[in-house]
């Protein structure tokens, strides 16, 4: 194309992102290349952000190929500690199976898993205070269980039943438990962000000591809500962490959608000038390291950090999906960062703290909490499209402090055409 | 003629309308090479290619506010947001631009974009899968606003909507993709190949934006509804057996006053169902405008069956849905004066 | 008790709410240290320190996201929107969020947040600092929505707002923020100061939401309003000298139907009266109640004077807004079957 | 405070940003240090934006305190090319001038000058093709002016009155110019910035070669628009430009309020992985050769650059605004980086193209020919809130294209009771 100016244009062309492997494909992440684990330099909390615009480009590692903990990111946890981590890990990952087979069998609409994710929520659950305020995503149910929720009252929500607290009103998973420091959860992607970053602020201005820590997926950073969070926390230095979990996934989308081919994601961080992270996500020891490094420093008044998690979503989107019909089934095997449970097992045997049979152990125990606690929760009712956990009437409580008039209202009439109707 | 449920339908409409028009495109989350969560969108980057046919960002201000910068090029985008309760993130950009646009500018610019959004509940979807927005969007000018009940007219009223010049929303009621449900939670759903509806030319065809369609003609009252709605309606007319005149609106905006206003003033009565809750829902609207133009004829008041005024609750769906028991105590209500 | 015009009240309202509550604090663009661009919030930056009242980012759903979050950490947040036109970025977090967290928690969080925001036309603002939207959110379940027409009201609203467990939407109709315009645009305002609802006390009182006000008593219509439409309404009824019943609802959601249908019940007749655009306006809703509600009392159709069916014009404004002539000759039709 | 860990924690603190000057301050920036002119090094345009993380944290400047045009930067403009930016700055704030003065005789309800800020249009539109398309924000009339497009028609548009092709539905200055090439301004801050990406996107799907251009204030970064636009801009490599025009204040809010502490605005391309760069305002010949620089790149689908323009608003924020009540009044007078039209004025003169008589005669033609374009535009009418300029049943055009019958009929309506009312 000659152009105005006698120019010989050549025509754009769209840029449609596109992964690297799609079903049927051979799977090879041999090009996907980390820093060693202990290779990255650990700034004091108070650094300027102005001082680590290195850090986004890099990613923090702690455990190596051999299970030791190595380097300045070390939180040189307790065996203790480190156990407690393993169990939550395992337990969410034992809890995560049996509910999703209760969605296979019927007893639930919907389920979702966070196979594979388990560090990003346990470790860091380890590394905040009990009454520091979460803001989870969807996928984040290891914080309940790090914080050792009753695992049948999740159970209960999950199956909307007599005990759910939620009165069968949310989608399961789609937790709240205050007493847990645990958000409500919502349906729409981003907006625990912002209220993180207000809660946050709100505890700032009344000058607490307690912080705010809000998830949400690589995929979810593209909506607006990332963006205000992001500007607030900037602007009011609020004490924060702001979580990307980029398990490389967006229900059919991979992380490239949301801007992934260009850069990482924690450069966003940059752009607002606050202190930003990039973890390795299935290493628990850097997740507690990273989560403790910027708790550390929203606790003195250094405001927000944005932490990415690198991991990879193992299992479907939720019970609604099927990965098959656009990723290699066989992807997640070769995700080169391993799996958390395995990679903290392997450190608790290297520091001769574990061993297979006692790992064999705990599962078999924690399965059979997980059994108990099923059997315990089905007690009070499953899902069902037929008969109702909770009375009709319900419906209209909690839209109001006060049931208004016009609820009333509309309660009485429900009642009164079924009562007519004889149902 | 071939057979289709409601996401073939849609899906043919795009085909038909991307073959015809290599200014029509598609975008939205997941629609690319997954073909979208409901698959409506199966097939189309495959035969249209990337450049047409493409996954967004989670970001439904991005999708519509760059449709609307595409629309102002000259394409004809076909944004689809994936659930209805997630169309507000990108309020602004329809009803401060999009709707606007041909007005601020004196005609200038121009927005045909359609809009395609999955609404209404009844599939357990809980608060955020199963909203009806859509008299929030009737109140707003320059917008029309499209729903279908059937694989027939889902796809001519869609093809309607991507010809037409200026922006359309088309909400797809969910609960119907694959059979016209009709309220009976408890029974089995016919699936569309046992119904009329479903035989559906495979080629380009539409039905006009702005026309209702008398899907029952009767004398004794007129039932007002659309979307999964006009199913669960006639179950209850055919139950109660009520010589009742049901009318599907098909299009909110602009709406089809005359069809409606010649059936009340026949039947002297009026009922309208929808689900989206009742407080200023379209039915409001309806109301309103019956009883303005058809007082005098008016033998009994107008009824509202809505969704109650809460938030959409997911294990109690059929306490709130407007199903055949309310329906029909309204029925006999309005029958009764 | 001293002179205050609706501007003053309002701020009166704030001052004297974060005097009594630690709890409350004030947020928005420019209601800082400049006072806000209307002044409605001038001095309260200096009076109880910038942690309590600050200037936000130009963020709408941050502004409104941020305050869903002080609110569950336990504040009330009044939060502004600079005009009502600027709400739709923060959509979302209003409908998804604020208006459901109460109900989607079981109890467990709520949203004591007041969204304070000037609305309506009448200043040559153009399309976007003229709108109306306040239908749309009588739509959302879990909102309130309160619109003040005069200083003395509007204080006690906004404290009984702030003061409310539940998010309220809190509209101030700016064009009568200095004097109780009529709808003559061609003649001058009178100020507030003449006018006796601007004796406004200096302390602590509510006027308490969910009532409406009966500002003129009268038997042969009864005449619904709110915001600016009250003066205007009251004006063409004394001009037409009509012994209309003129209702301020003040509280769109919950609505004071008791008051309305007493009304009604009586007159016989009706006149809704609203700046909104028409379709699916608040208007709607109030006609459909006041028809299925009242209906053997009706003697005449029911008839909304509301904005037109356009985007809100820059000068012809006073083409699209529902003034004196259009309210007078709808009360003549109303009046006469 | 102690907490449960028996740690003493100090109470947090919220940070809420304070511009360094108000009223009544003795005005100082000497703290504000640029780099010199010519010291930023030029990467080629299809460089990897990886490769140039350094720009958005500098200041590209071309011309030097005497005037002279220096380093990689400097774009080699013919003395005609200067000329035309010089001369379309004046007339911009010449036109400006002119339509503030109406506004306060009570021609019209509203204005905004962009005075100290015409570089920033006048300057990016010569860079550009004519047929490139911009999405402007409220205050780039310079683009229109550069364009050479009709003052009369921009003046009709002010007044809303006969003449104004928008038949008087707009607020002054929302101007909408199709042929030039400038989109319909919104009142909605930020809206048009994914509009842009989407603009440009299109072009490229189709495989043409005009580019999009957008403009926004540091303000309105904040906005979610910002973040969409950016995410998309990044996804799909649109050839667009999108500018930032930090002039330090969002009506009376400074830029710390978008971020401006933390980090600069040119750094947000950072987190989305494009180029960013960050430039002299107010030199006229910095600004071209930055557009010149991101429209090669975009041209050449290397897709988007972010460029933050350093400057000031030297008026109030608009004709409703007062600036004295929230910074002090001599601010602009303080800001170092002077005025771009005698910034190119002397930069004329030092290379002897130019005089003080020459830019008199220059300034003195501007302002007859605004003059004249006035009263050609007043002729047509002025905003009057009695009398009007376009037929009432104008409102109900162009809602849509074809009028459908509810809006005829209110139409018909209307005008029957106006009959009826005798009005
Ligand atoms: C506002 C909004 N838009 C769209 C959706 C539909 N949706 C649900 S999950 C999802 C993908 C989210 O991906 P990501 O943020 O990466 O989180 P992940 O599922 O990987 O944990 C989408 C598009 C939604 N819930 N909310
Ligand atoms: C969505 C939205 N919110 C708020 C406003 C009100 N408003 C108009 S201009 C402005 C300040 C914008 O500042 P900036 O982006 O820096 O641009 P500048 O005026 O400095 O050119 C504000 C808050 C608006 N027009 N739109
Ligand atoms: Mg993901
Ligand atoms: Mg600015």
């Amino acid at each position: 194309m000659v152009d105005e100016a006698g120019r010989n244009l050549r025509p754009l062309t769209l840029h449609v992102p596109e992964p690297k492997y799609r079903p049927g494909d051979t799977v090879s992440f041999d090009d996907m290349v980390f820093p060693a684990a202990g290779s990255v330099a650990r700034p004091p909390v108070d650094a300027d952000p102005a001082t680590m615009r290195d850090l986004p480009y890099t990613l923090i590692r702690v455990l190596d190929a051999d299970g030791s903990a190595v380097g300045e990111w070390n939180p040189r946890l307790s065996t203790d500690r480190l156990l407690r981590i393993l169990r939550g890990m395992m337990l969410t990952r034992i809890y995560d199976d049996r509910m999703f087979r209760a969605q296979r069998q019927g007893k639930t609409s919907f389920y979702m898993k966070c196979t594979g994710e388990e560090a990003v929520a346990v470790a860091a659950a380890e590394a905040l205070d009990r009454d520091d305020m979460c803001f989870p995503s969807y996928r984040q149910q290891g914080l309940l269980i790090a914080r050792d929720w009753s695992l049948v009252d999740m159970m209960c929500q999950v199956y909307s039943n007599a005990g759910d607290r939620l009165k069968g009103r949310q989608l399961p998973i789609m937790y709240s438990a205050k007493d847990a420091g645990f958000f409500s959860v919502s349906g729409n992607l981003g907006t625990q962000y912002p209220q993180a970053v207000g809660w946050a602020m709100a505890s700032a201005a009344k000058g607490d000591t307690r912080i705010a820590a809000s998830w949400v997926g690589e995929g979810t950073t593209a909506e607006g809500d990332f963006h205000a969070a992001c500007t607030f926390a900037s602007v009011f230095r609020a004490p924060v962490i702001l979580n990307i979990v980029n398990n490389q996934w967006a229900i059919s989308s991979f992380a490239g959608f949301a801007g992934g081919e260009s850069t990482t994601f924690a450069a966003r961080g940059l752009g607002y000038g606050i202190a930003a992270l990039r973890v390795d996500g299935n290493d628990p020891l850097a997740v507690y390291a990273a989560t403790e490094w910027a708790a550390e420093r929203a606790r003195t008044n250094h405001g927000a950090t944005l932490i990415e998690h690198f991991t990879y979503r193992v299992e479907a989107h939720s019970t609604s999906d099927d990965p098959g019909a656009y990723r290699p089934a066989d992807e997640a095997l070769h995700f080169p960062l391993g799996d958390p449970i395995a990679r903290l097992k392997t450190h608790l045997i290297a520091l001769g703290e574990w061993d297979d049979a006692r790992h064999d152990a705990l599962r078999t125990e924690l399965v059979a909490q997980v059994r108990d606690a099923g059997r315990e929760a089905e007690k009070q009712g499953v899902l069902s499209g037929t008969a109702f956990n909770h009375g009709f009437e319900t419906i209209f409580e909690d839209v109001f402090e006060t049931m208004p008039q016009h609820l009333k209202e509309q309660s009485d009439w429900m009642a009164e055409e079924r009562r007519v109707a004889g149902v | 003629m071939t057979r289709m449920n409601m996401i073939q339908a849609i899906n043919s409409a795009m085909d038909v309308a991307m073959e015809r028009d290599p200014d029509v495109m598609v975008m939205g989350e997941d629609v690319g090479y997954f073909g979208g969560v409901f698959r409506a969108t199966a097939g189309l980057q495959k035969k249209y290619g990337k450049t047409r046919c493409f996954d967004a960002p989670i970001n439904e201000c991005g999708i519509i506010g760059v449709a609307v910068g595409m629309a102002a090029y000259g394409l004809r985008p076909v944004p689809e947001i994936q659930f209805a309760d997630y169309i507000y993130p990108g309020m602004d950009q329809l009803v401060s631009e999009a709707a606007r646009l041909r007005y601020r500018s004196g005609g200038e610019f121009t927005c045909p974009i359609t809009v395609r959004s999955p609404f209404g509940g009844g599939i357990f979807g809980g608060q955020t899968h199963s909203q009806s927005p859509e008299g929030i969007f009737t109140h707003v000018s320059g917008l029309k606003t499209v729903i279908p009940s059937n694989p027939y007219d889902a796809k001519g009223l869609l093809i309607a909507a991507i010809e037409d010049p200026d922006p359309v929303l088309f909400f797809e009621p969910k609960r119907i993709y694959n059979g016209p449900f009709d309220g009976h939670y408890d029974r089995p759903v016919s699936p569309w190949s046992k119904h009329g509806s479903s035989e559906v030319p495979e080629g380009h065809y539409t039905v006009p934006l702005g026309k209702a369609a008398i899907v029952r003609a009767g004398e004794a009252v007129t039932l007002l509804c659309y979307g999964t709605m006009v199913h669960v309606a006639l179950g209850v007319v055919e139950e109660a057996g009520v010589d009742a005149e049901v009318i599907d609106l098909r299009t909110l905006v602009p709406l089809d006053i005359d069809t409606i206003v010649a059936s009340v003033e026949k039947t002297g009565r009026c009922l309208i169902v929808h689900e989206a809750t009742r407080t200023s829902g379209f039915g409001a609207e309806l109301s309103a405008q019956v009883q303005e133009r058809c007082f005098h004829h008016l033998e009994a008041p107008i009824e509202r069956v809505t969704g109650w005024d809460t938030p959409y609750p997911h294990s109690l769906e059929w306490a709130y849905f407007p199903g055949p028991v309310r329906i029909g105590e309204a029925l006999k209500r309005v029958m009764k004066d």
